[in-house]
């Protein structure tokens, strides 16, 4: 592990990302988010389709131009058109939700695996000869749990989460800083989730990885997580500690997204279903333009004219997170127990 | 994706290449097969070419059979019938002025009048004549070396000749412009002949019927001088180059007279269809190099014979058409002025013969020669590939080189100095015809510009003469033309005509191997059979 | 909408002057020359000389094309060196014989080949196969073959069409039907293969995908499904093919019109590539290409009537 | 977020490895047939110049146009030259000209696709341009100068015709290289700091392999095809040099009086044309993953052994005995076997499992959805006296839509995206109601307005591109409900939304069975719904029910198992050391089921007894029944639903 004296392992400031939209216009995807992840930490990046979650991880990566603010690595700053030397791509990796389309049918588990140590080298920045590959190949492979033979079939001749496990592995192999976890278990059944999930949290622990790790599932992120970012429609809605923002959401987006998910307990489902029943009767109507108000007013069932007007700015909630939310001391008042229960 | 499975016509080509090779046709009589029938619509005859015409404007159009596009509204001043015979048309008698064949003279009939009503006679004639020879037609140099033409009253006209023209008549007739005669609005504007006719013939041409390339129309041309020998209201000629698509046309009544081929000529004969042929072409080996300057051993006139005596003749045109196919041993075909009716004449398949001269000029091991040939008039090059096989029996290694690019490339090819040894057909149907074609400077058959002073000589005096004494000239010639070898005939081929049970009239022969369906005579004319 | 047509359009200026520069080129490099084809063997150079002048062939090449250029923005094409005919005229009716022929194929092909494609995709099993195996035929069957045959059968032995030839409609509309039976069923064999086997493809996927299966849960009919539904969505690639088949039977007339000889522009370029008559090989390339580029259009038209994402985009 | 991988599993187990083509294409007999006669044709074309009995070119006039004999094989030409040898010395070279063809539609093509297709912007308009140039040349018209301009040169004009052929090509790699760049390992090399080009060559190019394959196998053909024609031109190779094209020209040339010559020579690209189209068939079919491409297997139906009615006036739908089989390329897998529910009036049954339990087969089958190559081949789904399972045609009209309906996974793709929502939905209900469009557009304003869609008239003039994934869900409901059913199969109804909008959906059917009284059999894998909208739960693993009981009793304590590990796999309820649990190892798949119970291998309370034999339905205390006979609660007798089974 490298000295990284006091600067955060990846740190993204005011970010912005916009992308095409119809033949000239553009459109904002991300606006004006900022979040650091320290070396061996979670990160968990929560929000629904759309939010703008992916995009940002894309930014960091370097596959979106970031239109504003400075993505930086060890506290140097990254260009923002997106090119990346090899120091960064092999310090930061990423691993795709869809196991089926991340690896290429065409080619042997091992060839997939091998080819980001081809590409990039290892630390010392140069390659391996093949027998080396080919140990470390083995090496990873049976590191994520996968059978000793695995290297020479091709992904087609494994399961969902054996070809997940496949991904992971190729991320490791190069001996990345920070794996970014782009909804990672989302594609798989919940018995195969609590493997990867679970080989996640061990690799981390033996390797001191830190994840950038991104779902929809309010659930996983708490797991996985110390630190969680809701994001809505592209813009910061809370952050803080995970147990704090599923404990006590100081957001009414975070409350509804908290609300909804649903349990696996009839009692406790009856219950929040019914305050969620109380709370958002009908508050539907399409969704504002995005501007100088807040992105969540037309659901939101505490939404004031100051909502509408005015871009509330991130500051610290009664609970503890980091809110952009003009009402948060009435959301947290009137949470009702069975959301977070 | 384009599927390109098309197959323009070969025998378009063919058609091209007849006009190219100016086959012609003299005074004389002889045999033919006939095809005949009765009964059907006696309106409108329907007739195949395989090709376009080159031109409406007989003096730029072809001459052969395609001479059909402007027989039918333009008529010669001499008829040159499908028996070969030479038959009065707007001239009503000719001769030779004097001895020597140089001057010759012609009576025009005077009753006639051009589709437009003005009058046709002696300076009509002749400006239609100074027309031709000025126009630039491809026909223009096979007339003779014509040094004047004049009416000398008014119904009367005099060519005169540079050098004797013992054809003089023959080149009167519709194969050669110089004789067809276009009226005085037409040599006024001539583009105007591409779309309206302006000759005294039958028919008139009908532009608004016709698509160019496809189909054209002519009608009953009612001021005709001679109404008794029109036989239909309209005729057609439908361009078709596909012999098969000829022979389905043919079968179902689309077509009452056609060009038959070699391929279909049985199953004609099944449907029913009349068949009417005539020797035509007399495929040679040209040794083109005769002084030896590619390839020395050509220069050798034994190795030139030792090839003449080298070729299965009989084997050859058994093999690749056995219905039309004959043997051909000497520069001209059977039956025509010049042939030597003689056992001992001409080149018969003798190996040991060939090999002897071959041993003898010094080549008993043989040398390699490049044979120039084309695809187009000899499908697959048959019979070029046939011959190239035979020179291998005396150790002639056969280098072909096909021109497959059209025939008009293989021209410039054969002309270009460059090969010593070509395979290619001649057509004529007299020694004059054919010895101006063979010997001819700068052309396939000669394109080394060799001559022969012995062989000038017995052609010169022949042109001359008349009679016997032309014919037993002719001979002589033919039988020197053996001794140089420097064209070795091959095979002869023949013209091949398809025609409906209810027409009769069609008569060819190796005199005119190219019959045009009008004629002055109402008997000499295709007619409905009743 | 209306600007993807505009913009077709535009583009068929370049299209065209790319395409008649590569005609002109080629069909300049050709050896052989018109004046020697006119004037026969035994021309005298002067005289082969003497024509070219007066045909402009001894101008440099680029010359000529500005010539032909200068014409081509008049619409005129020029004369064809053998017939003195302008080439407008000489293809113009020409022109409606092969639309006509090409237009019926792709009509019939489209027909024929969408309902074999249809039933083949509904019915699947040894129907599928059966169709596999005359696909292959339609492609591996020569049309001059196939044309062969045809004629044989039904305009010799049978009588039932004509052999050969065009019967224009307004002289006689039956005739006129009569005549392009045979070419039609010849030059589209390969049509309907290739349009039957892309409908099966497409309707197979159309078939499996979910919204013909909610449907068909929810309780449409058969008929319906297939006809309002699966076609509809299917139509997309179809169409497609539709386009590839007309324009490979733009080319293939080439062939056929010359085996029935029918005065189109088939026949017309085999006989003007022979002659080396350039002005018309250029004007049947200027033709072909805009009946391609026309195409091509109705292809794209299509596909925004059918596609609502391609419209409202 | 998607569980199709569920439903697309047991459709095709074991799909022949897409990483080699080869052996795939090998597993056919179609390929292996195409291949070995190519082999046969080619390598005869190459060894034959060597052993041919004849010299090609020898003529013997005296033997021509002979029918195939003893000496002649298949009889001689025009010139009495041996046919046998001819074509065996003609196919290397009108091989090669193929193959020159081939070559240079692919060099010319692939890079320019590929550019054009994983590049995009300029590059991509450029390409596209020159390629609809290209494409609007007259080949025909170039081919023809061409030809006459190299005249005797074979290779040149193949040459010609490849790079005109190549802009087709272009086009299509192009598209095929423009959806692979959307997949994610191409994304993923990028981030291994590969140049695009690199990406392009490593990633993209293998991708667009097949279709490659399919289009150069076909344009392959054509080449033969255009040597043919060009033979007829006169511009084939120059003879006397023996080539196919040419061969057929001359036969062609003599067809009407010696058509036994186009027997040998028409024969032999026919076959090698036919066979190359094969191959190109079975490659497509290969990477088309699609069981149905090439005509499809279909499952033996015969001998079906229908189950007797319960004859439970309550129940709705009893699925009895049900056995679902697909047809692969490895023979009939039985992927659902045994499975008996019953869906009572007004009640929510959820239907839970994992993918490949079979749930989504089973939902399908009670609607006589299930794929070409799959069907029911024992039991019955009893309809109020109907056994669904027999239904054919027009037997489903007045059950499907307007007694059962469907509400499926994807809301977006169960919408046809050709038609506005308006018509689709109003051609259902001019079905089910008889009415005229008119009095069907006040239907459809109703029905969006049932599920709660805010402007239903604006909302049926838009197309499903249109709308979002939650109103699509809505609209996808409206149409199940047009007639009005009295059950909804919901097929993972929410799994696609988001969790907010998956609780407005849930809400929406939980108000609508308060409104109309109809009972929705769910199918999920998610335990949070179950617990939301199910009164009972039946439990599929590996394609059998292994538990069926109410859903309080579900999470109160489950007794299979099964039920209770995959409960525990929730990430609410880690184990104390802070890690998931998990169940160890796979689901077997369908051809490798084992004997007894198939949960049996994964099983912490496994043991001998339990891989024996088949394992009964049990009864347990409570509503709960299992497939267990080491229940995690107390066993009762076998229940009565199995053993009614008249098996």
């Amino acid at each position: 592990m490298r000295a990284t004296g006091a600067a955060p392992l990846v740190e993204l400031d005011g970010v912005s990302v916009d992308y095409r939209w119809g033949r000239r216009g553009t459109r904002r995807a991300v606006d004006d988010v900022g979040f650091r992840v320290e070396a061996g930490a979670t990160l968990g990046l929560v929000g629904e389709s759309g939010s703008g979650k992916s995009t940002l991880a894309k930014a960091l990566v370097g596959l979106a131009p970031v239109a504003a603010g400075e993505v930086r690595l060890d506290g140097v700053v990254q260009d923002p058109a997106g090119r990346r030397d090899r120091g960064f791509l092999r310090d930061v990796q990423y691993v795709f939700q869809d196991p089926n389309s991340s690896l290429n049918p065409t080619r042997t588990v091992g060839w997939s695996v091998a080819e980001p140590l081809l590409a990039l080298g290892d630390r010392d920045g140069r390659r391996p000869g093949a027998d080396g590959v080919r140990a470390r190949v083995a090496d990873i492979l049976a590191r994520v749990g996968l059978p000793a033979d695995a290297a020479t079939r091709y992904p087609a001749q494994f399961s969902g989460g054996q070809r997940q496990r496949i991904a992971i592995a190729r991320a490791l192999v190069v001996a990345p800083r920070l794996v970014v976890c782009d909804e990672v278990v989302s594609a798989l059944d919940l018995s195969v989730q609590a493997q990867v999930l679970n080989l996640l949290t061990e690799l981390q622990r033996d390797l001191g990885l830190a994840y950038l790790f991104i779902s929809h599932d309010l659930g996983v992120v708490e797991h996985m997580a110390s630190q969680v970012l809701v994001l809505y429609r592209g813009r910061v809605m809370e952050s803080g500690a995970a147990v704090a923002v599923q404990g006590a959401p100081a957001h009414p987006y975070t409350q509804a997204l908290l609300a909804a998910a649903p349990v696996a307990d009839p009692d406790r489902q009856r219950a929040r279903r019914e305050a969620r029943a109380a709370r958002a009767a009908a508050v539907r109507s399409a969704p504002a333009p995005l501007g100088e108000s807040c992105p969540f007013t037309h659901r939101c069932l505490l939404a004031t004219d100051v909502c509408h007007e005015q871009r509330p700015a991130l500051r610290t909630s009664p609970s503890g997170t980091q809110v952009t939310c003009h009402r948060t001391e009435d959301a947290v008042a009137t949470l009702p127990p069975a959301v977070v229960a | 994706m384009p599927r390109p499975t098309l197959r323009p016509s070969r025998r378009r080509w063919v058609a091209v290449a007849a006009l190219a090779l100016v086959a012609t046709l003299t005074a004389c009589t002889s045999q033919s097969s006939g095809g005949g029938g009765a009964g059907g619509d006696a309106s409108t005859l329907q007739l195949q070419f395989p090709g376009a015409p080159i031109s409406l404007n007989p003096a730029l159009g072809g001459n052969g059979g395609s001479s059909v596009f402007t027989m039918l509204a333009y008529d010669p001043l001499i008829y040159l019938s499908g028996d070969g015979d030479l038959v009065p048309d707007l001239a009503t008698s000719w001769d030779y002025v004097g001895e020597g064949n140089t001057v010759f003279e012609l009576q025009l009939r005077d009753d006639v009048t051009f589709s437009d009503g003005s009058p046709m006679d002696a300076d009509a004639v002749v400006a239609s004549m100074e027309y031709f020879l000025q126009a630039g037609g491809s026909l223009a140099g096979q007339v003779g070396d014509v040094q004047s033409v004049e009416a000398t009253d008014e119904s009367t006209v005099r060519v005169t000749y540079g050098r004797p023209n013992p054809d003089a008549a023959s080149t009167m007739t519709q194969y050669f412009g110089l004789g067809v005669v276009i009226g005085p609005a037409g040599l006024a504007d001539p583009d105007s002949l591409l779309n309206a006719s302006q000759g005294t013939g039958q028919y008139t041409y009908d532009a608004g019927s016709s698509v160019t390339g496809d189909r054209y129309t002519y009608q009953r041309n009612d001021g005709y001088w001679n109404p008794d020998a029109q036989q239909y209201d309209t005729v057609v000629v439908r361009v078709i180059g596909d012999p098969n698509a000829v022979l389905s046309a043919a079968q179902t009544g689309q077509l009452d007279v056609a060009e038959g081929d070699t391929s279909t000529l049985s199953l004609a004969q099944d449907a029913g269809l009349g068949v009417v042929t005539a020797p035509f072409f007399n495929w040679s080996l040209v040794l083109a190099d005769r002084a030896g300057t590619i390839n020395p051993a050509l220069a050798d006139e034994r190795v030139r014979r030792a090839m003449g005596y080298a070729l299965d003749r009989d084997s050859i045109a058994g093999a690749l058409g056995p219905d039309t196919f004959a043997p051909s041993t000497q520069v001209i075909l059977p039956d025509l002025d010049g042939y030597v009716d003689d056992d001992a004449a001409g080149y018969d398949f003798d190996l040991d013969e060939a090999k002897q001269l071959m041993a003898e000029a010094g080549y008993a091991d043989g040398f390699s020669m490049t044979l120039l040939t084309q695809p187009v008039l000899d499908p697959n090059t048959a019979i070029s590939q046939a011959v190239a096989s035979a020179l291998g029996e005396i150790g002639i290694t056969v280098d072909l080189q096909v021109e497959s690019t059209g025939v008009p490339a293989f021209i410039q090819a054969g002309t270009s100095d460059r090969y010593e040894a070509l395979m290619w057909p001649s057509a004529g149907a007299d020694m004059a015809q054919v010895t101006n074609q063979i010997l001819a400077p700068g052309t396939v058959f000669n394109p080394f510009d060799s001559t022969d002073p012995q062989v000038q000589d017995l052609l010169g005096q022949a042109f001359a003469a008349t009679g016997q004494q032309r014919t037993d000239l002719y001979e002589q010639a033919n039988e020197r033309l053996e001794q140089l070898a420097w064209v070795v005939p091959v095979i002869s081929t023949q013209n091949i005509y398809y025609v409906a049970e209810d027409i009769t009239g069609v008569t060819a022969s190796v005199q005119n191997p190219n019959p045009m369906p009008v004629a002055p005579e109402a008997d000499l004319a295709w007619r409905p059979a009743s | 909408m209306l600007r993807i047509v505009l913009r077709r359009l535009l583009w068929a200026v370049p299209l065209v002057l790319g395409v008649s520069l590569v005609v002109f080129l080629l069909a300049s490099l050709v050896p052989g020359d018109p004046a020697r084809t006119i004037l026969g063997e035994s021309a005298t150079p002067d005289a082969v000389a003497a024509l070219r002048t007066e045909l402009g062939l001894d101008r440099p090449w680029y010359e000529q094309y500005l010539s032909w250029l200068g014409g081509l923005a008049h619409g005129d094409l020029g004369t064809s060196v053998f017939t003195g005919e302008p080439v407008t005229t000489a293809l113009n009716s020409r022109l409606a014989v092969t639309l006509a022929l090409v237009l019926t194929t792709v009509v019939v092909c489209s027909v024929v080949g969408v309902a074999v494609g249809v039933v083949g995709a509904l019915r699947g099993g040894i129907t599928a196969r059966v169709l596999d195996v005359v696909s292959l035929a339609g492609i591996a069957l020569p049309s001059f073959w196939v044309a062969l045959v045809l004629v044989s059968v039904f305009a010799v032995k049978l009588r039932w069409f004509p052999a050969t030839g065009y019967v224009s409609p307004d002289q006689s509309l039956g005739g006129w039907a009569s005549s392009l039976v045979l070419p039609v069923v010849s030059l589209g064999l390969l049509g309907v293969a290739v349009i039957a086997k892309q409908t099966r493809d497409a309707a197979l996927t159309v078939l499996e995908s979910d919204h013909v299966a909610v449907l068909r849960a929810n309780g449409l009919p058969e008929t319906r499904l297939v006809l309002g539904h699966v076609l509809r969505n299917a139509s997309i690639p179809v169409v497609s093919a539709i386009g590839v088949v007309f324009v490979g039977s733009l080319d293939a007339t080439v062939f056929v019109e010359n085996v029935f000889v029918l005065p189109g522009l088939g026949s017309r370029a085999t006989q003007a590539t022979v002659d080396h008559d350039v002005s018309v090989i250029l004007g049947i390339g200027v033709y072909f290409t805009l009946v391609v580029v026309l195409v091509n259009l109705l292809v794209d038209v299509a596909y925004g009537l059918l596609d609502p994402k391609v419209r409202t985009a | 977020m998607s569980a199709t991988v569920a439903a697309t599993a047991a459709t095709a187990p074991a799909t022949a490895a897409r990483g080699s083509l080869l052996r795939g294409v090998l597993a056919t007999w179609r390929g292996r047939t195409a291949g070995a006669v190519l082999l046969v044709v080619v390598l005869a074309c190459l060894v034959g110049a060597f052993v041919t009995p004849y010299d090609p070119l020898a003529q013997d006039l005296a033997a021509a146009r002979q029918t195939p004999s003893g000496a002649h094989w298949l009889g001689t030409d025009l010139l009495g030259r041996d046919v046998l040898s001819r074509l065996l010395q003609g196919g290397a070279s009108s091989l090669v000209a193929v193959l020159v063809a081939v070559l240079v539609r692919t060099v010319v093509a692939l890079p320019l696709g590929l550019a054009a297709g994983h590049l995009g912007g300029r590059v991509d308009q450029v390409i596209t341009r020159v390629v609809d140039l290209v494409m609007a040349v007259p080949t025909i018209v170039i081919l023809l100068s061409v030809l006459t301009l190299f005249g005797n040169d074979l290779l040149i004009g193949m040459a010609v015709f490849g790079l005109l052929g190549s802009a087709g090509l272009v086009r299509i790699v192009r598209g095929a290289a423009l959806a692979a760049s959307q997949e994610l390992h191409v994304t993923a090399g990028r981030l291994m700091g590969l140049s695009r080009r690199q990406v392009a060559v490593r990633h993209v190019l293998s991708r667009v392999r097949g279709v490659v394959i399919v289009q150069t196998t076909l344009f392959a053909t054509i080449a033969l095809g255009v040597q043919t024609g060009l033979s007829f031109l006169g511009l084939g190779a120059p003879p006397p040099e023996p080539t196919w094209g040419g061969m057929v020209g001359e036969a062609a040339s003599v067809v009407q009086s010696y058509p036994w010559l186009m027997v040998p020579t028409g024969g032999v690209i026919a076959i090698t044309v036919l066979a190359l189209g094969v191959l190109g068939d079975v490659v497509r079919d290969t990477t088309a993953d699609r069981s149905s491409a090439s005509g499809g297997r279909s499952v033996r139906r015969r001998g079906r052994v229908p189950a007797a009615d319960p004859g439970d006036p309550d129940v709705l739908l009893a699925v009895r005995g049900l056995e679902v089989a697909f047809a692969t390329a490895a023979g009939e897998v039985t992927v659902v076997r045994d499975v008996d529910l019953d869906v009572r009036a007004g009640e929510t049954v959820g239907l839970v499992g994992e993918s490949g339990s079979g749930k989504s087969v089973v939902a399908k089958a009670v609607l006589g959805l299930l794929p070409r190559n799959g069907a029911v081949v024992a039991g019955s789904a009893w309809w109020r006296g109907t056994d669904l399972t027999g239904l054919r045609g027009r037997g489903w009209r007045g059950v499907r839509g307007s007694q059962i309906a469907l509400v499926a996974q994807d809301p977006l793709r169960a919408l046809d995206p050709t038609s506005r929502i308006g018509a689709q939905l109003g051609e259902l209900v001019r079905v089910h109601d008889r009415v005229g469009r008119r009095a069907a557009r006040v239907r459809v304003v109703e029905l969006l307005e049932q599920v709660q869609v805010i402007d239903p008239a604006e909302v049926a003039r838009r197309y499903p591109h249109e709308i979002s994934g939650g109103m699509a869900q809505r609209v996808a409901i409206a149409m199940a409900l047009a007639g009005r059913p009295r059950l909804l199969v919901a097929d993972e109804p929410t799994t696609a939304l988001d969790v907010t909008v998956q609780a407005e959906v849930l809400d929406l059917l939980r108000a609508l069975q308060a409104e109309t009284g109809m009972a929705i059999l769910l199918v999920t894998h998610d335990w949070g719904v179950v617990a939301d909208a199910c009164e009972r739960v039946v439990v599929l693993y590996a394609g059998e029910v292994v538990e069926r009981a109410d859903a309080a009793d579900v999470f109160a304590g489950p007794g299979h198992p099964y039920t209770r590990a995959l409960l525990d796999c929730s990430p609410d309820q880690p184990a104390p050391d802070g890690t998931l649990r998990t169940v160890p190892g796979t689901v077997p798949p369908p051809d490798a089921w084992p004997t007894g119970c198939h949960f049996a291998a994964r099983c912490p309370r496994a043991q001998d007894d339990c891989t024996q034999e088949g394992i009964p339905m049990v009864e347990l205390a409570g509503s709960r029944v299992a497939r267990c006979i080491h229940p995690l609660v107390p066993a009762g007798q076998p229940v009565g639903l199995t053993l009614e089974r008249s098996r």
